[in-house]
C-alpha cells in the first residue's frame, strides 16, 4: 500500500493555440495539505478540472488512490474517495443543514435497493450530528441551508465534502468571501479535520495569508507549469514567485 | 408539379405569419427570459378588438386596424408586462410560465363569454384576385401577406441593428449588466420589446385572421407553432425564428400533402424533438451568449 | 364583485323559481362551453323556447316543466359527470347531447339508471349499442348519406369521389357511413383525407384533391373547418362539386365562407329554409328571441323539447320507461302535434325516420331543390 | 412534529371514508376523479417539485395507462394486470422520455415532453385497430375483489380511495427516503449532488419514471371509472390542466397537488353560479396567486401563518417557486 493519495504524470492541456498546463507532474501524500497557487491565467483551474476528470488532459494520467480518472463521471471519483469544495456557494437551500449532510454520505451506504427501502436518514443522523457539532453549526442543524449565511454555507459545503470520509479533498478557493472571524474558524476546522482524520487536501486559492497557514507545501504554476515547489516559509522567499506575481 | 408549388407557396405563406409570432415569441424570450405560453392568445385577440370596433362601434376598417394595432401595444405590450411579468419575474420561470397559460385561457375565455363562442367572418384587407404560377394558384392575400410579414421582420431586424435605441435593445438582451453601466435605461428597453411583441401579434392576426376566421380557439394551434418555430430556427436569433416559421409553414404542408394526412401534426414535432437533441440552440442559433 | 353577487342573486332567485314550480324537471346537458359551445348553445336556446312556449300552454300533464342546465363543457368525461348529476337531481327526461363523442359515453349512465334520453347527435352509433333509452332528433348520418348517394351518382353522374373529413368522433362516423354509401352505389373514392379538429391551413389539402382525379368532393366537417376548407377550394379554384351533410350548407358555413360558400350541394336534415310553414314560423320566432338565426341545432333541441310533451302525454303519467317503451315504434305527425314540426317515427331503436332536403346554396343563401322521402 | 403529521394524515383519510356518505352518486363520481387526478398530479409533483423535471406530458401517461387497462379488461383479464401492466408500461415510457432529460434542461425539456405529448396523442387516435380510434373503447368493466362488486358508486369509491391512499403512501415513502433527497438535491444543484457521488443520470431517469408510473395507475382508474375513453381525454390540454394543479396547489409540498386537483376538480361545483365565468375567475385568481406566492396554495397559506404568527420565520424557500 502506498502513501500517495494523488498522482499527477505529465499533464498537458491546450484549448485551441493556447496551452494552458505543460507537462506538469507531482504527487501528493497522504495526510499532507497542498496549496497550488499562481496569478490569474496560471493553469491552476485547468489542472484543477483535469483532476476532477472534468477535462480530459490532452496528455498525461491523472491517478487517485492508484486508479485513472480519466473519463470518470463526478459521482464516480467521489465514490472512489475524492470529496470537494466549490467556488461557488454549493449547498441544497432547500433542505436543512442535517438533510444536506446526509445527503452527502448517503449514497456511500448500501444499495440502491436499501436506500429506498431502507431508514430514511441512511442511518447516518448521528455521524450528520458529529459532522455538525465539529464544524460548530449545532444552532442551525434544523435551519433551511439557503437562509444560512455566506460563511455558514461555506462550512456546511466542507462539511458536506468531508462525510463520506474522502482520502482526499479538493477545496477550490474556500476562502473567498469569507469574513475574517468566519475565515479563521473554517481554517482551524480544516486543521483540525486534517489533524483527526489524515485526510489530503488540495486548495487552490488566491488568499496568500490563508494558504501560507494553511498548506503543508505549496506548488506555484505560471503560464501552465511549475515554477515553484516548497514550504510556505521556501515559497514566500522564492524570488520566481515574487516576479511572476508581481510581473505579470 | 403544380401541386408541390402550390403546397410550397402556401407553405411560405403560412409560414410568414408563424414566423411574426416566433419572432415576437423570442425577443421576448431574450429581454426577459418570458416564455409566453399565451402568444397564440395574443395572435387570436387583435382581430377580436378590430371585430369589437368595426361590427359594434362601426368604425371603418383601416381606422379600426390602427386601433387594434394600438390597443394591442398597450394591453398585450405594456400592460401584460406591468401586471403580469414584472411582478412575477424574480420568481422565476416556472410561475410565469404557469401564469401565462392562465393568461391564455382567460383571454380565450373572455372572448368567448364576451364575444362569441362561433367563429366570425373577418374582411379581407386585399382583393381576391387569384393569379397563376406554374399551375399553381396564388392569391393577392397570399403574397401580401408574405411581402408584409417579411417586410415587418426585415424593418425589425435593421431598427435593431441600424437605430441606436435597436442597438441598445440588443445590448440590454446579450448582456444586461453591462448595458447598465454602459448607461442604458434596460426597465425601457424591456418594456420595448413586450410593445414591439404586441405589435407584431396584432399585425400577424390582422393577416391572417381573413383566411383562419376569427375563433376564440385559434390562438391553440398558432401558440403551438409559434413555439416549435422559435425553436427550431434558434430560440436566440430573429433570422432563426424567421426561418424557423417559414419551415414549419412548408413542412406542415408538405407532410400533410405527401407523408401523412393523419400524422402531419406529428412531423412538426419530431423535428421539434430532433433539433432539441441534436441541436438544441437551432438551426441558426448560436450556442453561447444571447444577440437579438 | 359586483358582477359576482348579481350572478350570485339571480341563481338564488331562480333557484326559488326552480322550487315554486318544480313539477317535471327536464335535463338540458349541452356543450355549453369548450369546442363544442357553438352547437350545444343553439341546441339549448331551442329547447328553452319551446320549453318557455309549453309552460305557456299550460305545461305536460298540466304540469309545468323546469328546465335545468348542465354544461359538459364539451368534454365527454364531464358530460357523464353531468348527466349523472342531471339523474342525482331526479330529471324526468334528459335532453342532449349533441356532440356523438359525450353522446356514446353519457347514455351508458342513462341506460344504467332507466332515464329516457333525447339526443342532439348524428353519429350511426348512437343507436347501435342496444340501448333503449336513447332517442334521437335527427337521424344518423348512416340513414342521410344513402340519400345522398343517388344524387351523386345519378344527378351529378359522378363516379369517382374523394372525401376530405373531420378525423373525430363525428367525422369518423360520417366518413365510416359515407364509405359504405358509396360501395353500394358503386361510386369509387379516389382520395380520402382526414384533417384534424380546428384544423386552419387546408392548402395541402385541397392540393391533393384538385389532383386526385375526382369528380366530386364528399366534405363533412365541423362548422369552420368547412368554411376554411370552401375559402382555400375557391382559392385554389377546385372546380368540382362540393357535397356534404347538413353542416356544409348551414348558415353558419355560409355566413363564414361568404362567396366560397355558392354552389355547395347538401343534404340537410333539418332546415329554417325548408318549405314548411311550422318550421319558418319557428324560425322567426327563434331569431326574433334570441338575435341570430335559427339552425338544424336549434330545431333539434325545439322539436325534441315537443317531442317529451307529446310522448309523456300519450303515456298519461310521468313513467319513465312507459316513456321509454311507448316511444319505440312511435309515430307522430305534425298535423295533430304542432311541435313536432315534420312527421316523424322512432324505430326500436330509437333512430329517427323523416323526410329531408337536398339544398344548394345560391347567392349566400340555402335553397331547397328537392324534397327526398323518409327512409 | 412526526406525530402531528401522522395524525394530520389519519384525520384526512377519516374524513375521506366519511366524505361520500349519504352524498348522491355524482358527488361520488367528483370525488373518484379528484381523487384520481390527484394521484396524476403527486407523480408530477415529484417529477416537477422534487426532482425539478419539467414534464407537460403527464396527460399521456394517464391515457397511456387507461387504454392499457381498458385493452386488457376488455379482454377479459382482471383489472389488476392492468394496473400493473399501466404502471410497468409507463415506469419504462417515462424512463425514455427521461432520456431527453439527461442532454437538455428546463424550457426545452418542457417542449420535448410537450412534443411527446401530442405524438401520442396522434397515434392513439390514428391506430384505430388497437385503440379504436377516435371513437374510443366503451364499456370497460368495473373490477369485482373478493366477491364484492365495485359497480355500485359508493363501492368504486372505496376502490379509488384505496388506490389513493396506498399512493400517497408510496409517494410519501419515496420522498422521505435517501431517493426523495437525492431528488430535492437534483433540482436544488445537480452539479453539487453529482459531486456528493449522487448518480444524476439515473436519479433524473427514476424520477421521470416513477412520476410517470403514478399517471399510469390513474389512468388504469380512470378506465373503469368513466368507462369510455377517448384519446381527446388525453391532449395536451390536459397535461397543462395536471401542470396547473401542481402548481396552484404548491409544487414539492407532499399535499400540493392534492389541493391543486381540489381546486380544479372539486371547486367549480361551489361556483356553479358563476356559470360561465368560472374559467375566466379560475384563470385570473391563478395568475394573482402567482404574483403573490409562487409556491401555490400552500405556500400562500403559510404565508399567512406567518403573518399571524410574526415569531415564526417564513421559509426562505418560499420566496422562490420551483424553478422551470
Amino acid at each position: 500500500m502506498t502513501d500517495t493519495v494523488l498522482s499527477i504524470r505529465n499533464i498537458s492541456k491546450s484549448f485551441g493555440g493556447i496551452h494552458a498546463v505543460r507537462d506538469v507532474s507531482f504527487d501528493v501524500q497522504k495526510g499532507e495539505v497542498l496549496g497550488l497557487i499562481g496569478p490569474n491565467g496560471s493553469g491552476k483551474s485547468t489542472l484543477f478540472n483535469c483532476v476532477l476528470g472534468q477535462l480530459k488532459p490532452d496528455t498525461g494520467e491523472v491517478r487517485v488512490n492508484d486508479q485513472t480518472v480519466a473519463g470518470m463521471r463526478a459521482a464516480a471519483l467521489n465514490k472512489l474517495g475524492v470529496g470537494r469544495t466549490f467556488q461557488q456557494l454549493s449547498v441544497f437551500p432547500q433542505m436543512s443543514v442535517l438533510e444536506n449532510i446526509i445527503l452527502a454520505g448517503q449514497e456511500h451506504q448500501g444499495t440502491m435497493a436499501t436506500r429506498l427501502f431502507g431508514p430514511s436518514d441512511a442511518g447516518l443522523t448521528a455521524e450528520a450530528d458529529q459532522m455538525i457539532k465539529f464544524f460548530r453549526l449545532e444552532h442551525l442543524r434544523d435551519e433551511m441551508a439557503g437562509s444560512l449565511s455566506y460563511g455558514q454555507q461555506k462550512l456546511v459545503d466542507a462539511a458536506m465534502a468531508f462525510m463520506a470520509g474522502p482520502s482526499l479533498v479538493l477545496l477550490d478557493e474556500p476562502a473567498g468571501g469569507v469574513n475574517l472571524t468566519m475565515l479563521a474558524n473554517l481554517k482551524d476546522r480544516l486543521r483540525a479535520y486534517n489533524r483527526e482524520h489524515g485526510t489530503t487536501f488540495v486548495v487552490i486559492e488566491h488568499n496568500m495569508e490563508f494558504v501560507m497557514s494553511l498548506c503543508t507545501r505549496i506548488i506555484v504554476l505560471a503560464e501552465g507549469a511549475i515554477i515553484a515547489e516548497g514550504t510556505p516559509d521556501e515559497i514566500r522567499s522564492n524570488q520566481q514567485v515574487i516576479d511572476a506575481y508581481l510581473g505579470g | 408539379m403544380a401541386e408541390f408549388i402550390q403546397i410550397l407557396i402556401s407553405g411560405l405563406s403560412a409560414g410568414s405569419i408563424y414566423a411574426l409570432a416566433a419572432v415576437g415569441f423570442t425577443l421576448l424570450w431574450q429581454a426577459s427570459q418570458t416564455i409566453n405560453f399565451a402568444q397564440g392568445e395574443f395572435v387570436m385577440l387583435p382581430a377580436f378588438f378590430v371585430l369589437a370596433l368595426t361590427v359594434k362601434l362601426g368604425l371603418p376598417l383601416p381606422l379600426a386596424i390602427i386601433l387594434a394595432i394600438f390597443l394591442s401595444v398597450l394591453l398585450l405590450g405594456a400592460v401584460f408586462k406591468k401586471l403580469v411579468v414584472e411582478p412575477m419575474i424574480q420568481h422565476g420561470t416556472l410561475p410565469l410560465v404557469i401564469a401565462t397559460i392562465a393568461l391564455g385561457l382567460l383571454l380565450k375565455e373572455g372572448v368567448k363569454e364576451f364575444y362569441s363562442p362561433l367563429g366570425q367572418p373577418f374582411p379581407s384587407l386585399f382583393p381576391q384576385d387569384v393569379l397563376s404560377v406554374f399551375g399553381a394558384a396564388v392569391s393577392i392575400p397570399d403574397i401580401a401577406n408574405f411581402v408584409i410579414a417579411m417586410g415587418t421582420i426585415i424593418g425589425l431586424q435593421l431598427f435593431l441593428a441600424r437605430t441606436r435605441t435597436g442597438r441598445c435593445m440588443q445590448a440590454t438582451a446579450q448582456n444586461p449588466d453591462v448595458a447598465q453601466i454602459l448607461g442604458v435605461d434596460i426597465k425601457k428597453m424591456v418594456l420595448y420589446t413586450f410593445l414591439i411583441n404586441g405589435a407584431l401579434a396584432a399585425i400577424a392576426s390582422v393577416l391572417i385572421t381573413p383566411i383562419y376566421l376569427a375563433k376564440f380557439s385559434n390562438g391553440e394551434v398558432l401558440g403551438l407553432v409559434a413555439f416549435i418555430a422559435a425553436i427550431v430556427g434558434g430560440f436566440n436569433q430573429i433570422r432563426g425564428a424567421l426561418v424557423g416559421g417559414l419551415l414549419i409553414g412548408v413542412i406542415d404542408n408538405l407532410s400533410a400533402g405527401y407523408v401523412s394526412a393523419e400524422y402531419r401534426q406529428a412531423v412538426p414535432m419530431l423535428l421539434l424533438i430532433f433539433v432539441i437533441l441534436v441541436r438544441p440552440q437551432g438551426l441558426l442559433g448560436t450556442s453561447e451568449g444571447r444577440a437579438v | 364583485m359586483i358582477r359576482k353577487a348579481t350572478l350570485l342573486t339571480a341563481s338564488a332567485l331562480s333557484l326559488m323559481a326552480g322550487l315554486a314550480s318544480a313539477d317535471v324537471r327536464i335535463a338540458s346537458v349541452a356543450e355549453l362551453s369548450g369546442a363544442g359551445a357553438a352547437a350545444g348553445a343553439v341546441w339549448h336556446d331551442g329547447i328553452k323556447m319551446a320549453v318557455e312556449e309549453i309552460n305557456a300552454a299550460g305545461g305536460i300533464l298540466g304540469e309545468q316543466i323546469d328546465l335545468v342546465e348542465y354544461d359538459s363543457q364539451t368534454d365527454p368525461q364531464n358530460s357523464r359527470a353531468m348527466v349523472q348529476k342531471a339523474i342525482d337531481e331526479e330529471a324526468f327526461v334528459l335532453m342532449g347531447t349533441v356532440y356523438s363523442s359525450s353522446t356514446v359515453v353519457n347514455m351508458l349512465v342513462a341506460m344504467q339508471n332507466g332515464v329516457p334520453q333525447i339526443t342532439g347527435s348524428e353519429s350511426p352509433t348512437i343507436t347501435a349499442k342496444g340501448n333503449p333509452y336513447i332517442f334521437r332528433t335527427a337521424f344518423g348520418a348512416q340513414k342521410g348519406l344513402p340519400k345522398l348517394g343517388s344524387y351523386i351518382k345519378d344527378d351529378l353522374g359522378a363516379s369517382k369521389v374523394a372525401v376530405i373529413w373531420a378525423n373525430t368522433e363525428f367525422g369518423k362516423g360520417g366518413h365510416d357511413a359515407f364509405e359504405n354509401v358509396a360501395a353500394s352505389n358503386g361510386i369509387e373514392i379516389v382520395s380520402d383525407i382526414p384533417t384534424e379538429q380546428a384544423q386552419v391551413d387546408f392548402a395541402a389539402d385541397v392540393a391533393k384533391l384538385k389532383s386526385s382525379g375526382a369528380e366530386a368532393v364528399f366534405a363533412y366537417m365541423t362548422e369552420e373547418e368547412s368554411a376554411r376548407f370552401l375559402i382555400e377550394a375557391e382559392k385554389q379554384g377546385l372546380g368540382l362539386p362540393i357535397v356534404g351533410d347538413t353542416v356544409i350548407a348551414s348558415q353558419k358555413v355560409i355566413d363564414l365562407a361568404g362567396s366560397a360558400a355558392n354552389g355547395v350541394s347538401s343534404h340537410v336534415g333539418l332546415t329554417a329554409e325548408a318549405p314548411i310553414p311550422a318550421i319558418r314560423e319557428m324560425a322567426a320566432k327563434f331569431e326574433a328571441k334570441y338575435g341570430y338565426g335559427a339552425d338544424h341545432n336549434a330545431i333539434k333541441g325545439y322539436l325534441g323539447a315537443y317531442t317529451v310533451k307529446y310522448v309523456t302525454e300519450a303515456v298519461g303519467s310521468f313513467d319513465r320507461q312507459a316513456f321509454a317503451d311507448k316511444m319505440h315504434g312511435l309515430c307522430l305527425d305534425a298535423a295533430t302535434h304542432p311541435g313536432i314540426l315534420m312527421d316523424a317515427c322512432w324505430d326500436d331503436t330509437g333512430e329517427l325516420s323523416r323526410e329531408s332536403f337536398l339544398v344548394q346554396v345560391v347567392d349566400g343563401k340555402q335553397q331547397i331543390t328537392k324534397t327526398l322521402p323518409a327512409n | 412534529m412526526k406525530r402531528a403529521h401522522l395524525i394530520l394524515a389519519l384525520i384526512g383519510i377519516a374524513v375521506l371514508i366519511l366524505a361520500p356518505i349519504g352524498q348522491k352518486n355524482y358527488i361520488i363520481y367528483v370525488l373518484c376523479s379528484w381523487l384520481m387526478f390527484s394521484i396524476a398530479a403527486m407523480g408530477l409533483n415529484l417529477t416537477l417539485g422534487y426532482a425539478g423535471q419539467v414534464s407537460l406530458a403527464q396527460a399521456s401517461f394517464i391515457g397511456i395507462g387507461a387504454y392499457i387497462t381498458s385493452l386488457l379488461t376488455l379482454a377479459g383479464y382482471h383489472w389488476v394486470f392492468g394496473w400493473l401492466a399501466a404502471m410497468g408500461a409507463t415506469f419504462v415510457i417515462g424512463l425514455l422520455l427521461g432520456y431527453p432529460a439527461l442532454r437538455v434542461q428546463h424550457h426545452f425539456l418542457a417542449f420535448v415532453t410537450l412534443a411527446f405529448n401530442t405524438i401520442v396523442f396522434l397515434v392513439l387516435r390514428n391506430e384505430e385497430e388497437i385503440t379504436g380510434g377516435s371513437f374510443g373503447l366503451v364499456g370497460m368493466p368495473r373490477p369485482e375483489f373478493f366477491g364484492i362488486k365495485t359497480m355500485p358508486q359508493l363501492n368504486f369509491y372505496y376502490f379509488v380511495l384505496v388506490l389513493f391512499v396506498i399512493s400517497a403512501f408510496v409517494f410519501w415513502w419515496i420522498v422521505h427516503s435517501p431517493w426523495g433527497r437525492a431528488f430535492k438535491a437534483l433540482r436544488e444543484n445537480p452539479i453539487r449532488a453529482e459531486s456528493l457521488g449522487v448518480d444524476t443520470r439515473r436519479i433524473t431517469l427514476l424520477a421521470f419514471a416513477i412520476g410517470s408510473a403514478f399517471g399510469g395507475g390513474a389512468g388504469a382508474i380512470m378506465a373503469p371509472l368513466v368507462q369510455f375513453i377517448e384519446p381527446g381525454s388525453f391532449a395536451l390540454i390536459h397535461s397543462l390542466k395536471i401542470l396547473l394543479m401542481v402548481v396552484v396547489g404548491g409544487a414539492g409540498f407532499f399535499y400540493g397537488p392534492m389541493l391543486g386537483a381540489a381546486v380544479v376538480i372539486i371547486l367549480p361545483e361551489f361556483l356553479r353560479f358563476t356559470e360561465g365565468y368560472y374559467l375566466i375567475i379560475y384563470a385570473f385568481l391563478v395568475i394573482v396567486l402567482m404574483v403573490y406566492s409562487p409556491s401555490g396554495l400552500i405556500g400562500l397559506g403559510s404565508k399567512l401563518m406567518a403573518r399571524f404568527r410574526p415569531k415564526q420565520e417564513v421559509r426562505k424557500d418560499m420566496a422562490k417557486g420551483a424553478q422551470l
